[in-house]
């Protein structure tokens, strides 16, 4: 019973891990888009006057999503016009059952493993289940019985194949200089330094094979500039043209799930997952207690240049609109002292000494916390990537994927396997 | 609880099979093939073959049956109007194949139940590694005949697609 | 013969022909003019007209001058030109040029000219205009605007010559000269509204048709009037599928220039709130689809009387016969639809085609003689046209018959009174030809649109042809079959445009 | 076309070998967008996005904004119904049915007058062509917008009405 547990609760923080960060990234694309743009971006949407720099933004869309009607072409495929967005949202949520998102948290004299299921072939359980998600945008291109969202679906199925193989090859280098397919076995393999300063971050010895792997996961997961299966410009929005309401939802949220798997397997393949550079957990244990305090000092910084920033606007928007939005500026400057008091007075209870227990829990905090943030790095590149690059053309995506990068691949793969084969593999 | 997967998987993948052959359109058909082999992919992962399970659903749901899809629709096109109607009403009888099926298969297994009937499967059973060190070891000859015939079967396959026209090699 | 020459060009034309026609030839258009009208004595007063005549010391005016073996004519010289424009001026200087809201603009003589050959900038300033009495009634259809007028004195002649009633004049000298009715007199006579129609500006406008619409956006189909049976040639203006007004079409051999005021109002029939405009059985709005399987329902034996009306076209008399080749046929009333008359225009007979119902061979009855046909009648009964029911022993007879198929436009007795009643087209929807009292047949053609399901009379009565019957596949071979049914020597799809005499005078 | 001013690199369609990898050129990319974006976080007051409801473009004098007829001294409107606007409208979006005015120095005027703002392509050309001086688009007005089409059907009293913003 108590794995049941254990599993649950895992499962429900990454759950809740992914669906925070939805929001949020459809805001860092919207406000992003804008100021990389000079533009303003969403502003509009505001509770009692605030508006969070648009982050109302995302439950407003909810709210309006889940409202609206829905409209559905006559001549679908029923069946499988409703299964597809299911289909796509839930293999865009289990690919993360694989993925560790820290090392160990021990609690109560029982250590616990800090990932939902830890496979001994996780790496191809990541690459079976993301083949699986073509299905969805397929079925929903075609169910719809409509030319542009079938092209879409037809574009998606070309892709994702063309892709995966490129995929698997870039996994493969590392699973042959990491000699094992569990993905807790790789993170871990990137906790020790090269030469002695160098982390041996995946991408350290795999640089190619990472190059290769990003490019394939942005064309998996459909984004820019492999998103030609919306192509709105000749294809109208692609395989969702014929959705709304919730279930355009669903598709909306699995492309940012989508970004959010990209983005973990991107760190914990390459960037050493949960792994803080320079500190192994035995550092990190012991310098628990400064390394809080470093962290508390961090914050009280922070939040008191925030609460300058919001005094700024206080100074320089006075009565600019005349209504609620006036209040805006000094709600978030108090917010900020506030929190700035907070962490000041946490600061100043003096945390040096937690215990060895606390120690652990906060060195276990710390790597979820270095994890989190590499996975928010890699989700927010690959909202600046789109706002970036234009978007390719089918034949170009085509001929980069099978004469460019495929035998890329293979060279890699090659190379690596040689060399593995004279120095030894990373274990 | 192993047996119970190994059966509501085999029965799963059994109507999967059924469903395939009696669906009137290409494009369910191919998907209810893709529903058996998952089901048999829980089939491996119930005897303990993680490796085999995971490989199923890579090769033959992710890749194989994806490019059936996509041949499927590339040839046809958007949905037909035949293919909205239902089962034809004397294909029905069949749909009742995988429940009979499963009974017999419970049936079967209730009757020779013994605790030591199977065989605890070996430490490493199914690992990649263990069926590397098979198929790059003891059956490397017959492995790499196996890749050899698919070489060849390719090559014969591109050979009469293309027969109209001359072969660059010819 | 006299052979002149005009603007270098060399005509011959017979002796006695006046100047202002013979340049009419030459040019292939018109003088300038306002006075001038075919069908009027000539006035000469608005002097717009004058041409260069070698020899002659001055400018000479072409309307009241007769043509002489060897003139030498110029109708462009810059001479003639400067002439009209300095007239045009002249006309100018009291009209007050409320072009807006008049409604001749569009086809106003002086706003046509004084575009073509006017003086752009007036030396006139509006305050220095005579200001004189604007939208006067005077009369039950016309409006007079004493201002507008450049006294051409046409209404006047129309009075004194045409209508020998004599009721307007022109009043007073100099500039202060102004157009009127006669002290105590109105403009009442029957054809008042033809003053409006020759009225070269917008002194006289029609009360009927007064801000109804700019006359430009109006289009134009050529018809006959349905008024009664001297069918006077009109000209159907329309616009949006609604008849605006009906002018009169010249044609020497019937109507002249000229029509009746009653026979002006006779398109507000077409628009009527009563038209019938969807096939009804028993009185219940149907489909086109449920009224022919309605149809074969009650005219399964086939239709034992058949009565036709002289409203319709001389083609669906013509088919009428065909559709039950051995019923009993009569014409519809005798003496229905009979009004005064005059020897000028108007018929006592105010149906259209009644020598068209005698060329079609359909006897009329009376009511009496209706009546009894109605009950001896041992079949269904097919009504097309007219209105006979609403004769009471018609009315009578027809009263209780569940099978009575009526083809018409418009929702009276006969309507009501018939089980399957179908919606046909009146003159303005439809193509046609009708035989006047001379025995004249003139062709019609269509101008606006059918209302709501209402289609042409002859495609209804082609569905109750016998299957033995070929319906005509067109109104052409509808009009061929016709012809040689009804043995006329004249082709009934190319009718002249002055219409085509079927033979013998009534 | 002509590439004249364009750098010559990006002409002559061969690419350098550090170019050709394209990775290069993507993080190049990256950093012009990040710069941007960077800018933009610190300095947000200077975009030159117009907050629109509070700010609003101050358009010139001639710019067309919806229709306004104009009065008479004693408010009856100018226009006489000549229709010289409905005439020569490209949209056909206006509709004049005339009437018989008591006083006969006016004569004419519109018994109703309907603007269908849908239609309108705001050309001016009916104020072009009204001889009374009676219709004009110089209202500035040019938030337009209504929850039916119905409500962009504006009829001869509204078109009087100085107060009336946008649509019915």
């Amino acid at each position: 019973m108590a794995i049941v547990l254990e599993s649950l609760a895992k499962i429900v923080f990454m759950f809740l891990l992914i669906m925070g960060m939805v929001p949020a990234l459809i805001w860092a694309e919207r406000k992003g888009a804008a100021y990389i743009q000079d533009r303003t971006g969403p502003n509009r949407a505001g509770i009692g006057g605030v508006r969070l720099a648009g982050l109302v933004h995302p439950i407003a869309d909810v709210l309006k999503l889940v409202f609206k009607e829905d409209v559905a072409p006559t001549h679908r495929h029923r069946a499988l016009y409703a299964l597809a967005p299911w289909l796509v949202m839930t293999v865009a949520v289990s690919t993360y059952a694989v993925i560790p998102f820290g090392d160990f948290l021990t609690l109560g004299g029982h250590t616990y493993k800090l990932v939902v299921a830890d496979l001994q072939v996780g790496l191809l359980y990541v690459l079976a289940v993301a083949s699986l998600g073509t299905y969805g945008i397929v079925l929903a291109g075609w169910a719809a019985n409509n030319k542009f969202t079938f092209l879409g679906g037809i574009r998606a199925t070309a892709q994702m194949i063309s892709y995966e193989i490129n995929m698997g090859l870039a996994i493969m280098g590392l699973m042959l200089v990491f000699g094992s397919l569990r993905l807790t076995d790789i993170v871990a393999g990137q906790g020790g330094l090269l030469f002695g300063w160098l982390p041996m971050w995946g991408v350290v010895l795999q640089p190619l094979g990472f190059a290769l792997f990003i490019t394939s996961v942005y064309a998996e997961t459909n984004r820019n500039p492999f998103d030609l299966p919306e192509g709105e410009s000749e294809i109208v929005a692609g395989y969702h043209l014929e959705y709304s309401s919730l279930k355009f939802a669903l598709f909306f949220m699995a492309e940012y799930c989508h970004m959010v798997v990209g983005a973990a397997m991107i760190s914990a393949l390459y960037f050493g997952g949960y792994q803080v550079p320079w500190l192994p957990r035995p550092m990190l244990e012991k310098h628990a207690g400064l390394l809080l305090q470093l962290v508390l000092g961090l914050t009280v910084a922070a939040s008191l240049l925030f609460a300058v920033l919001f005094l700024r606007r206080v100074q320089r928007e006075k009565g600019k609109f005349g209504d609620a939005r006036d209040r805006e500026p000094v709600l978030g400057a108090a917010f900020w002292l506030v929190v700035a008091l907070a962490a000041a007075g946490a600061f100043a209870l003096r945390p040096g000494d937690i215990g060895a227990a606390g120690a652990s829990i906060f060195a276990s905090l710390f790597q979820v916390g270095a994890f989190v943030g590499k996975v928010v790095f890699f989700a927010w590149l690959f909202i600046w990537v789109r706002w970036t690059l234009p978007r390719f053309r089918y034949d170009q995506l085509m001929r980069l994927g099978w004469k460019v990068m495929l035998p890329l691949g293979l060279a890699n793969l090659v190379v690596t396997a040689l060399v593995v084969a004279l120095v030894g593999s990373g274990k | 609880m192993e047996a119970f997967l190994f059966f509501a998987c085999g029965a799963l993948m059994l109507l999967g099979g059924v469903m395939m052959v009696l669906q009137r359109s290409a494009v369910v058909a191919a998907l209810w093939l893709v529903f058996a082999f998952i089901a048999a992919s829980g089939v491996f992962a119930a005897l303990s073959a993680p490796f085999l399970a995971i490989m199923q659903v890579l090769v033959y749901a992710g890749a194989i049956m994806v490019l059936f899809l996509f041949v499927i629709m590339m040839l046809q096109g958007p949905v037909l109007e035949g293919e909205r109607k239902r089962l034809a009403l004397p294909m029905w009888p069949a749909v009742a194949i995988p429940p009979v099926a499963v009974l017999v298969l419970v049936g079967g297994w209730l009757a020779n139940r013994r605790a030591d009937a199977l065989p605890a499967a070996p430490e490493g059973f199914g690992s990649p590694g263990q069926i590397a060190t098979l198929l790059l070891g003891r059956y490397l000859l017959a492995f790499e005949l196996i890749s050899i015939v698919l070489l060849v079967a390719i090559i014969g396959a591109l050979a009469l697609g293309n027969r109209e026209r001359k072969l660059p090699w010819s | 013969m006299a052979k002149l020459t005009i603007d270098g060009g060399a005509i011959e034309v017979a002796d006695g022909t006046s100047l202002f026609d013979a340049c009419r030839l030459a040019r292939g258009e018109a003088l300038p003019h306002f006075c001038y009208h075919p069908d009027l004595s000539i006035a000469g007063v608005c002097r717009l007209c004058q041409v260069e005549v070698e020899g002659m010391p001055k400018l000479t005016i072409a309307c009241n001058t007769t043509v002489r073996d060897g003139m030498v004519v110029h109708t462009r010289s810059e001479k003639v030109r400067k002439a009209s424009q300095q007239i045009l001026e002249m006309h100018l200087i009291n009209h007050p040029v409320d072009c807006p809201i008049c409604d001749q603009a569009g086809e106003c003589g002086l706003q046509n000219q004084y575009m073509a050959y006017g003086l752009y900038d007036s030396q006139v300033a509006e305050s220095d205009k005579v200001n004189k009495a604007k939208a006067q009634v005077i009369g039950p259809h016309v409006i007079l605007d004493k201002e507008r007028c450049v006294l051409c004195s046409r209404c006047v002649r129309f009075c004194n010559e045409v209508t020998k009633t004599g009721e307007m004049g022109i009043f007073n000298r100099g500039d202060r000269a102004e157009i009127g009715t006669a002290p105590g007199r109105e403009l009442d006579n029957a054809y008042s509204v033809n003053t409006v129609d020759i009225c070269p500006v917008g002194a006289l406008t029609s009360r009927d048709f007064r801000f109804q619409k700019r006359v430009w956006m109006l289009k134009s189909a050529d018809g006959v009037c349905a008024g009664c049976a001297t069918g006077c040639n009109v000209r159907v203006d329309h616009e949006a599928g609604r008849v605006y007004r009906l002018k009169p079409r010249r044609n020497a051999q019937v109507n002249g220039s000229w029509m009746c005021d009653e026979g002006r109002l006779t398109y507000k029939d077409v628009h009527a709130d009563d038209r019938l405009v969807e096939p009804s059985w028993r009185g219940q709005a149907v489909t086109w689809a449920d009224a022919k399987a309605r149809l074969a329902e009650v005219a399964v034996g086939g239709f034992a009387l058949v009565v036709g009306s002289a409203h319709q076209s001389l083609e669906e008399l013509g088919l009428l016969k065909l559709v039950a080749p051995g019923a009993v046929f009569s014409g519809g009333l005798a003496g229905s639809d009979m009004g005064v008359g005059d020897d000028l225009l108007r018929s006592a007979d105010r149906t259209p085609n009644r020598r068209g119902l005698q060329l079609a061979g359909l006897p009329e009855h009376d009511a009496a003689a209706l009546a009894v046909l109605v009950r001896a009648a041992k079949g269904a009964i097919l009504v097309h046209g007219g209105d006979p029911a609403a004769a009471p022993e018609v009315a009578a007879a027809l009263a209780g018959r569940q099978d009575v198929v009526y083809v018409g436009t418009h929702r009276r007795a006969t309507a009501q009174a018939a089980t399957l009643a179908l919606p046909g087209a009146t003159w303005a929807e439809k193509a046609g030809i009708f035989v006047n009292r001379q025995g004249r047949a003139q062709a019609f053609a269509q101008a606006v649109a059918r209302p709501g399901q209402a289609r042409e009379d002859w495609r209804v009565l082609a569905e109750l042809l016998p299957a033995t019957a070929a319906a005509p596949a067109s109104l052409k071979a509808l009009r061929e079959a016709v012809r040689a049914q009804l043995g006329l020597g004249i082709d009934l799809d190319r009718l002249p445009a002055d219409g085509a005499l079927t033979g013998g005078e009534a | 076309m002509s590439f004249e001013g364009l750098p010559k690199g990006s002409t002559d369609g061969r690419r350098s070998p550090l170019e050709s990898i394209y990775l290069w050129e993507v993080v190049k990319g990256l950093a012009v967008t990040g710069r941007h974006l960077v800018h933009n976080i610190f300095h947000t007051g200077e975009m030159p996005t117009m907050q629109y409801p509070e700010e609003k473009r101050v358009y010139g004098e001639r710019f067309r904004g919806r229709h306004r007829l104009m009065q008479r001294e004693d408010g009856t409107p100018r226009c006489v119904a000549c229709q010289m606007c409905s005439t020569y409208c490209p949209a056909d979006c206006i509709h004049i049915t005339a009437a018989e005015h008591p006083d006969p120095a006016i004569e004419k005027y519109p018994a109703t007058f309907d603007i269908d703002l849908l239609r309108c392509v705001y050309c001016g050309l009916c104020e072009e062509a009204c001889p009374c001086d009676a219709i004009r688009l110089d209202t500035g007005i040019y938030e337009i917008a209504a929850d039916s089409r119905e409500k962009f059907v504006v009829d001869k009293e509204f078109l009087l009405n100085e107060r009336t913003r946008g649509t019915r």
